[in-house]
C-alpha cells in the first residue's frame, strides 16, 4: 500500500509552470528514482514535499496525514526528512553537532523546558548518542569534531544524509546523493542506500543523474520533463522508454 | 614532439593544518586535454585551486616558462589561466552577456563584443537566453555559460572542475561534444577534473589518478583503461 | 496623548505640508540608504560607520565654507574628494585583512569605525551647535499656509535622482561598474576572470562614502543645526529606507529612504493612534509590517536559482 | 518692582490635590504622610506669610530634626559609626563635587574652580576654611557614583555639594541618603530634588522645569489675557514631561487653551514633523520644552512655515553662543524675539554694570586670572553664594554639623545677592522644598543683519510663585 501518494501537483511561479499536475506513489519500503533532464522540475517536487514551496492544485497524502496541511517545521515531527542538492549544513559547526540538530526533532524538549532548562542534561546525552551511532553506520566517526566546512564535496552529502537520517524519518527523500563520487564510491552508497532502507524501515525518494546508482538501487522510477511525469516503470522498462532516451539518457546510455 | 604548456612539480597545497596535496608533479602540453581521476578528497579541486593561487602551495608551477606560484589569482588569470570551477562559477544577478562580458574582463582589444556573439553562437542555448539572467539558466545552461565566460578571456589553458556534475546523461554527453570540438577548432589546451571517467577519458589525450594527495597512475588513456585497479574503481566494469 | 481610536487629520494644508516635509527629509534618508546600499551589495555587509564617515565629510565641508569662507559648493565637493579618499585608505588598511565571507568581524570593526570618527569629529570640532550653509538658494518655490516648498527642498530632490542615474550608469555602463556588479554577485568567480576584489571593494566604499558626504550636506542644512550626533538617527532612517527598498537596490534605497520620510512625516503624524513621539520605532515599525509581506523589500531581489 | 500673584491662589489650589494624585497615583502612596499637610500649607503660600525663620529651628535632643511640613530627619537611622562633624578639621571644611571636565559638557568643568574663588575670597566660617576637592565625570553617572564613593572614603569630605546633571544625582541620592551625607544644591533643574520627606539629605537649587512652567502660566494669562491660544513641544523624557504635566494643570485654570500638543523623540534628528503638526494648529504662543539641539531646531522650524506665533523657549536653552548663534546663521533672524525666563543677574547685562554683586564677581574673577565673561567660573561663583549661606546660618545656629546644615537647608528665609531683586529664598521643608521660584522674561535680541545677540528684559517685572509648588512628594 501507498506511503506516499501525489496526486495533480500544480505549481506556478509567475508564468512559469513549473509542476504541472504531477502524479505518482511510493509503496511502503520502496526505493523510488526521480529522473529528468535539468530544470525539469524534481527539486521542485522535493520543495513542494518538504513544505518549502506552495502547491497551487493537489493534493500528498503521506501515511493518511494530508502532508500540504502540515507546516514547513511540522514535517520533520510526522516522519519525512530530506538532504539538499548544494547542501544546507551549517559550515561553522563540527560535523557531530550538524547531526545533532537533525536529531533535536525528536527532542522531548518544548519551549518552556528549554527556558527552564528542565531535564536539558539527559536530553542532551541522549541526542549526541544517537548522533554517534548513526555518524558509525556512515563511516563518519573519524571527522566527528572536524568543522563541515574545508571537508570533501562527496563527504558533505555523506553528512547531510547522516543528519536526515538523525530525524528518524519513515521517507527520506535524497537530492543527488551521488555528486562528487567516483565510481566505486558510487556503487558503495548504493548499498548503503539499501541497508539504510532495510535497517532503519525507510521508504525512499531518490532524484540522481547517475544512472548507474539509480538503476541498481530502484524498485521503481518516474521520470519528468516540462514538470509532468513521461515514464514510470521498473528501472529495465525505463531504459528501453524512447521518450526517456531522447529527452534525457541519450544515445551512449 | 609537444611543447609543455603547464609543468608542476613538488605542489603541495595545505587548507589550514591539512595537508591534502603531497608533493606532485605533472605536465600539461599545448593543445591537450588532460584528465583527472580520483576518489572524493583525494585533492584533485585542491590541485585546479593551487594553480589558480586560491590555496597556500609551494613547490613549483611554471607556466609558459614563468614561475607563478605566489602570483595572485588576478593575475594569473592574465597570464591566460581561465578556470571554470566547481559548482558553475557563474555571476547569477548578472544577464548572460554581463556574464560574458565579465569574462573579458582582462581584455583590451575592440573584439570582445564579436567574440560574444561568436560563443552565443557556439552555444544557441544561451543566444535565445542573452538577457536573462544567469541564476534564472538550468543546470546545462548554467555549466554552457561557465565554459563560455572562461573562454571569453582568450586563455591558452582552460581549467574545469567536475564539469558533469548535477547534469542529465545527454546534456553530459552534449557538453564534452562541445569541450573536444574546442579543443579540436580553437586548439585550447584543457586540464579537467571528472568523476564520469569513461566520457572523459574519451576525449582525453592524457589522464592522471590522484590518490590522497599523491598521483599513482599517469599515462595514455588506453593506459589508464588497462590497468584493472583503475577499471574497478573508476570505470565500473 | 493620543486616543486609542483612528481619526485621521484632514486638513489640506497641513497634509501637503507633511508630504513636503516628508518628500525633503526622505531625500536625505534615500541619499544615505544609496550609500549603504553600495556597499552591502559589494560585501553583504551593513555599514555603521556609514553615517559617521558622512559626519565627517559634514565637519570638513563646514570648516571649508565657514571657517575658511570658501563657497559652500566647493567645500562640499572637496569634502566628498577627501571622505572618498578616506574611505578607500580605511578600506585598504582595517577592511582588507579580514576575510569578506564572516561578515561578523566586519560588521564590528564598522562599529569601531563609527566610534572612532564620532570621537575624532567631537574632538576636533567640539559637541558645540554649528551650521551648514545650505547649496541651494533660501526662499520658496511657493508656499499655502503652513504648506512650503523650498528651494533647497526641490533641490534635494533632484539632486537625489540625479545621483541614483549617474550611480546607476556607473554600473551599468563602466568597466569598474562591472567589476563592481561581478564581485557583489561572486566573489570568487570575479577573481577568476581576472577582477582584483579588494581594489573593486576599495572603490565600493570610496564611492559610498562619497555619495554619504553628499547626502549628509544635502540633509543637514535642512536640520537647521549641527552636532556630532547628527547622524545617528538619520542613519537608522536610512537603514529602514534601504531594508524598505530592499538591501541590494540602488532604486529601492532612494525610493524606501524617500517613502521612509513620507511615513515619519505623513503617516505617523496623520494617523493619531500612532504616538508620534515614538517618531523612529514607529517609522520603523511601519516598515517591519511592510517587510513581514514583502520580505525582500519593494525592490530587492528575492534571489530565483533554478536548477 | 515684584507684581501682585493675581492668578496664584488658583494654582496654588489645583497643585495641592495635584500633588496628592501624584503621589497616590505614581507612587503607591508611599508617600502619603508626606502630603497629608500639603493643601493647607500651600494654599497659605498664596498669602505672603512668611516661612519660618531659621532661628526658630533648633535640633532636637533626641537626634531627630524638624525640617519643616512634617519632614523630619533622624539621625538615629544613621550606620554606626556615622560622624556628624566628619570632614570639618580644625580649619577646613571639606566640600565634594562631581563635574563633567572632559567629554560633551566639559565646558562646565570649571564650575568647581569657581567655587574655589568664591571661598578664598570669603572670610573664614567658624574660623574655617572651605575647600572644594572635584572629581571628573564625564557626565557619565557611573563614574559619578564611583567619585562619590572613593572620595567619602578617601577624602574625608563633609557634604557634597552641585555635583551637575540629573541622572547623576539620581545615581548617588540612595547612597547619600543611606549614609547621611549631605547632598547640597544639584546642580539640575529636576523637581525631583523637593522631596524633603522621603530623602531629607538631598536638596536642589535651580529653577526647576515644573516650576518654570507655572511661571510661564502666569506669564501668559497676565500678559496676553483669557482665551490665548498655545502649542506646546515637549521633548518626551522626564524632562519634557515636568514642563508638561503642571503647564496642563495650569493653563486651563488661567484660561488659556491649549491647542496642540507633541511629544518628541529626544533622540531624533529633526522635529520638523512635529513642528509642523504644532504650526498647523495656529496657535498665539509656541512652548518649546526642549533642550539641546532641537531647541533651534524647534524655532526654526516653526518660523520655516511661516508660523508667527510668541515662542517661549525653555531656560535650559540660554546660551546664546550655544543654541542660537548656529541657527542665526542658518536662518538669520528666526530667533529674534524668542522668550525666556532669567532667575538670576547676568553679569554681561548692561542692567547690572553698577551692581555691587556683579562689580565684585568680575574684580575677584579677573584677580584670580580669569575672563568672567568666558567660562563656567562665573556659574560656580553664583553657586558658591548658596552653599556659603548655609554653612554660616548652620554655625551659628547650634553649630556646624550634617544634620544642622541640612535643617539649615530646609529652613531658609534670606535674599541671595545673585539672584533678580525683589526674589526671596525660602524653604520650609516639606511645605516649600525649592530654592529659586521666581524670573522675569527676558526677549532674545538678535535681527536679521546682527552679528551678535543679547537678552534683553521684556517687563522687568518679577514672576514669583514662591512656595507654590510644595514638595515634589513623588
Amino acid at each position: 500500500m501507498a506511503l506516499l501518494d501525489v496526486s495533480d501537483i500544480t505549481v506556478r511561479f509567475g508564468g512559469i509552470v513549473a509542476l504541472d499536475g504531477l502524479s505518482f506513489d511510493i509503496d511502503e519500503g520502496q526505493i523510488c528514482g526521480l529522473i529528468g533532464p535539468n530544470g525539469a522540475g524534481k527539486t521542485t517536487m522535493f520543495n513542494v514535499l518538504s513544505r518549502v514551496y506552495h502547491a497551487d492544485e493537489g493534493t500528498v497524502d503521506f501515511d493518511g496525514h494530508d502532508l500540504l496541511a502540515v507546516p514547513a517545521h511540522g514535517i520533520a515531527k510526522i516522519g519525512v526528512a530530506r538532504t539538499f542538492q548544494n547542501l544546507a549544513l551549517w559550515p561553522g559547526m563540527t560535523v557531530l553537532e550538524n547531526v545533532m540538530v537533525g536529531a533535536h526533532t525528536h527532542s522531548k524538549q518544548n519551549f518552556l523546558s528549554a527556558a527552564l532548562r528542565i531535564g536539558t542534561r539527559a536530553d542532551e546525552r541522549r541526542l549526541k548518542a544517537r548522533a554517534w551511532e548513526i555518524l558509525a553506520e556512515l563511516d563518519l566517526t573519524d571527522m566527528a569534531h572536524h568543522p563541515a566546512a574545508g571537508l570533501p564535496f562527496g563527504t558533505l552529502k555523506r553528512v547531510e544524509l547522516a543528519r536526515a537520517l538523525a530525524a528518524e524519518p519513515r521517507l527520506l527523500l535524497l537530492d543527488e546523493p551521488a555528486n562528487g563520487l567516483t565510481h566505486s564510491e558510487v556503487e558503495s552508497l548504493g548499498e548503503l542506500i539499501s541497508n539504510l532502507r532495510d535497517t532503519h524501515s525507510l521508504t525512499v525518494l531518490l532524484v540522481e543523474h547517475h544512472m548507474a546508482l539509480v538503476m541498481s538501487v530502484s524498485e521503481k522510477v518516474v521520470v519528468m520533463n516540462f514538470g509532468a511525469k513521461i515514464a514510470e516503470g521498473t528501472p529495465s522498462e525505463i531504459q528501453q522508454h524512447p521518450e526517456v532516451i531522447e529527452a534525457y539518457l541519450g544515445s551512449g546510455a | 614532439m609537444s611543447e609543455a604548456l603547464l609543468h608542476v612539480s613538488d605542489l603541495e597545497a595545505a587548507y589550514g593544518a591539512v595537508k591534502v596535496l603531497h608533493g606532485i608533479d605533472f605536465t600539461v602540453n599545448v593543445g591537450d586535454i588532460s584528465v583527472v581521476l580520483g576518489a572524493n578528497g583525494a585533492g584533485k579541486t585542491t590541485t585546479l585551486r593551487a594553480i589558480c593561487g586560491q590555496v597556500h602551495t609551494s613547490g613549483s608551477i611554471a607556466f609558459h616558462g614563468a614561475e607563478i606560484i605566489h602570483e595572485a589569482t588576478a593575475d594569473i588569470v592574465r597570464r591566460g589561466i581561465a578556470h571554470v570551477p566547481q559548482g558553475r562559477g557563474t555571476f547569477p544577478e548578472l544577464s548572460v552577456t554581463d556574464n560574458l562580458e565579465a569574462g573579458a574582463f582582462v581584455r583590451k582589444d575592440s573584439e570582445i563584443n564579436d567574440d560574444i556573439e561568436k560563443w552565443l553562437e557556439i552555444f544557441p542555448v544561451l543566444g535565445e537566453r542573452r538577457g536573462q539572467l544567469a541564476g534564472s539558466l538550468s543546470g546545462g545552461e548554467q555549466q554552457m555559460l561557465a565554459v563560455a565566460r572562461a573562454m571569453m578571456s582568450r586563455p591558452r589553458l582552460l581549467l574545469l572542475d567536475e564539469p558533469s556534475l548535477g547534469l542529465a546523461p545527454i546534456i553530459i554527453e552534449d557538453l564534452f561534444g562541445r569541450l573536444a570540438a574546442i579543443n579540436a577548432d580553437e586548439g585550447m589546451t584543457m586540464l579537467i577534473v571528472e568523476q564520469n571517467a569513461n566520457l572523459a577519458l574519451a576525449v582525453a589525450s592524457h589522464a592522471y589518478v590522484l590518490e590522497a594527495g599523491t598521483i599513482a597512475i599517469s599515462g595514455e588513456p588506453e593506459v589508464l583503461s588497462g590497468d584493472e585497479a583503475v577499471r574497478r574503481a573508476y570505470l565500473g566494469y | 496623548m493620543f486616543l486609542l481610536a483612528v481619526s485621521i487629520d484632514t486638513d489640506p494644508e497641513l497634509l501637503l505640508a507633511r508630504v513636503l516635509d516628508g518628500l525633503r527629509f526622505g531625500s536625505g534618508y534615500g541619499a544615505l540608504a544609496l550609500a549603504l546600499v553600495m556597499i552591502y551589495k559589494a560585501t553583504g555587509v551593513l555599514n555603521f560607520a556609514q553615517g559617521e564617515l558622512a559626519l565627517l565629510g559634514i565637519y570638513i565641508a563646514w570648516a571649508f565654507s565657514v571657517g575658511w569662507g570658501w563657497p559652500i559648493i566647493v567645500a562640499v565637493i572637496l569634502a566628498i574628494f577627501i571622505t572618498a579618499t578616506l574611505a578607500a585608505g580605511i578600506e585598504r588598511t582595517i577592511i582588507r585583512p579580514f576575510d569578506p565571507s564572516n561578515h561578523l568581524p566586519l560588521v564590528i570593526v564598522t562599529l569601531g569605525l563609527f566610534l572612532a570618527i564620532n570621537s575624532f569629529v567631537a574632538v576636533t570640532w567640539t559637541t558645540d551647535l554649528k551650521a551648514l550653509p545650505s547649496m541651494f538658494p533660501s526662499g520658496n518655490v511657493f508656499a499655502v499656509g503652513v504648506a512650503h516648498l523650498t528651494w533647497s527642498g526641490l533641490g534635494m530632490f533632484i539632486t537625489v535622482f540625479a545621483m541614483l542615474g549617474a550611480v546607476t550608469l556607473l554600473l551599468n555602463r563602466t568597466k569598474i561598474g562591472l567589476a563592481f556588479r561581478a564581485v557583489s554577485s561572486n566573489i570568487e568567480s570575479a577573481e577568476l576572470v581576472g577582477i582584483k576584489v579588494g581594489q573593486t571593494l576599495q572603490f565600493g566604499w570610496a564611492l559610498a562614502a562619497a555619495i554619504g558626504t553628499l547626502a549628509g550636506a544635502l540633509l543637514v542644512p535642512e536640520l537647521q543645526v549641527l552636532d556630532p550626533n547628527v547622524m545617528l538617527s538619520t542613519l537608522v532612517f536610512a537603514f529602514a529606507g534601504a531594508a524598505l527598498g530592499g538591501l541590494d537596490s540602488p532604486k529601492g534605497a532612494v525610493i524606501g529612504g524617500i517613502l521612509v520620510g513620507l511615513i515619519r512625516n505623513v503617516v505617523v503624524q496623520s494617523v493619531s493612534f500612532i504616538p508620534s513621539e515614538l517618531s523612529v520605532g514607529a517609522a520603523v515599525f511601519v516598515i517591519l509590517l511592510v517587510l513581514l509581506v514583502k520580505p525582500s523589500g519593494l525592490f530587492g531581489s528575492s534571489k530565483v536559482v533554478r536548477v | 518692582m515684584k507684581r501682585s500673584k493675581r492668578c496664584l491662589g488658583l494654582i496654588a489650589t489645583a497643585l495641592a490635590f495635584t500633588l496628592i494624585a501624584a503621589s497616590c497615583g505614581d507612587d503607591g502612596g508611599e508617600a502619603s504622610t508626606a502630603t497629608t499637610a500639603a493643601p493647607a500649607t500651600t494654599a497659605d503660600a498664596g498669602t505672603t506669610t512668611a516661612a519660618p525663620t531659621t532661628t526658630e529651628a533648633a535640633p532636637v535632643s533626641d537626634g531627630t530634626f524638624d525640617l519643616g511640613g512634617g519632614a523630619v530627619l533622624d539621625t538615629n537611622e544613621c550606620p554606626s559609626g556615622w560622624d556628624d562633624t566628619q570632614g570639618l578639621t580644625d580649619d577646613e571644611i571639606r566640600i565634594g563635587i562631581s563635574l563633567p571636565e572632559s567629554g560633551a559638557l566639559a565646558g562646565f568643568g570649571t564650575i568647581a574652580e569657581g567655587m574655589q574663588i568664591f571661598f578664598d575670597n570669603a572670610d573664614p566660617i567658624d574660623g574655617r576654611s572651605v575647600t572644594i576637592v572635584s572629581r571628573d565625570d564625564g557626565y557619565e553617572s557611573g563614574r559619578t557614583v564611583t567619585n562619590v564613593g572613593e572620595m567619602i572614603d578617601t577624602e574625608n569630605i563633609f557634604a557634597f555639594s552641585h555635583i551637575l546633571g540629573s541622572p547623576n544625582n539620581l545615581a548617588v541620592r540612595d547612597t547619600l541618603n543611606e549614609e547621611c551625607i549631605p547632598q547640597l544644591y544639584n546642580a539640575t533643574g529636576l523637581p525631583n530634588w523637593g522631596d524633603p520627606s522621603n530623602f531629607p539629605w538631598t536638596i536642589g537649587q535651580l529653577l526647576n522645569y515644573s516650576t518654570e512652567s507655572l511661571i510661564w502660566c502666569d506669564y501668559f494669562a497676565s500678559e496676553f489675557g483669557e482665551g490665548t491660544t498655545v502649542a506646546a513641544l515637549y521633548a518626551n523624557n522626564d524632562f519634557g514631561k515636568s514642563y508638561q504635566k503642571f503647564f496642563e494643570q495650569c493653563a486651563p485654570e488661567l484660561g488659556l487653551e491649549i491647542l496642540a500638543t507633541e511629544l518628541h523623540d529626544p533622540n531624533a534628528d529633526t522635529v520638523q514633523p512635529e513642528v509642523t503638526t504644532l504650526a498647523a494648529s495656529g496657535a498665539d504662543i509656541f512652548v518649546v520644552g526642549t533642550t539641546g539641539a532641537s531647541c533651534p531646531r524647534a524655532v526654526g522650524g516653526a518660523r520655516g512655515v511661516g508660523w508667527g506665533a510668541t515662542i517661549m523657549v525653555s531656560s535650559t536653552c540660554q546660551n546664546i553662543g550655544l543654541f542660537w548663534g548656529p541657527l542665526h546663521s542658518q536662518a538669520a533672524g528666526a530667533a529674534h524675539g524668542i522668550q525666556i525666563i532669567s532667575t538670576t543677574k547676568d553679569i554681561g547685562d548692561p542692567r547690572w554694570a553698577d551692581d555691587p554683586w556683579v562689580m565684585k564677581v568680575r574684580s575677584e574673577l579677573e584677580a584670580a586670572g580669569i575672563d568672567p565673561d568666558a567660562g563656567a567660573q562665573q556659574t560656580g561663583y553664583a553657586f558658591a553664594e548658596q552653599l556659603d549661606h548655609v554653612l554660616r546660618e548652620a554655625a551659628a545656629n547650634g553649630g556646624l554639623g550634617r544634620a544642622n546644615v541640612m535643617q539649615a537647608s530646609w529652613q531658609q528665609n534670606w535674599e541671595a545677592q545673585n539672584a533678580l531683586p525683589g526674589s526671596t529664598i525660602q524653604t520650609d521643608g516639606a511645605n516649600d522644598a525649592y530654592i529659586v521660584e521666581a524670573g522675569e522674561i527676558s526677549m532674545l535680541n538678535l535681527p536679521p543683519d546682527a552679528e551678535a545677540g543679547s537678552w534683553v528684559a521684556v517687563t522687568g517685572e518679577l514672576i514669583d510663585v514662591e512656595g507654590d509648588l510644595g514638595s515634589f512628594a513623588g
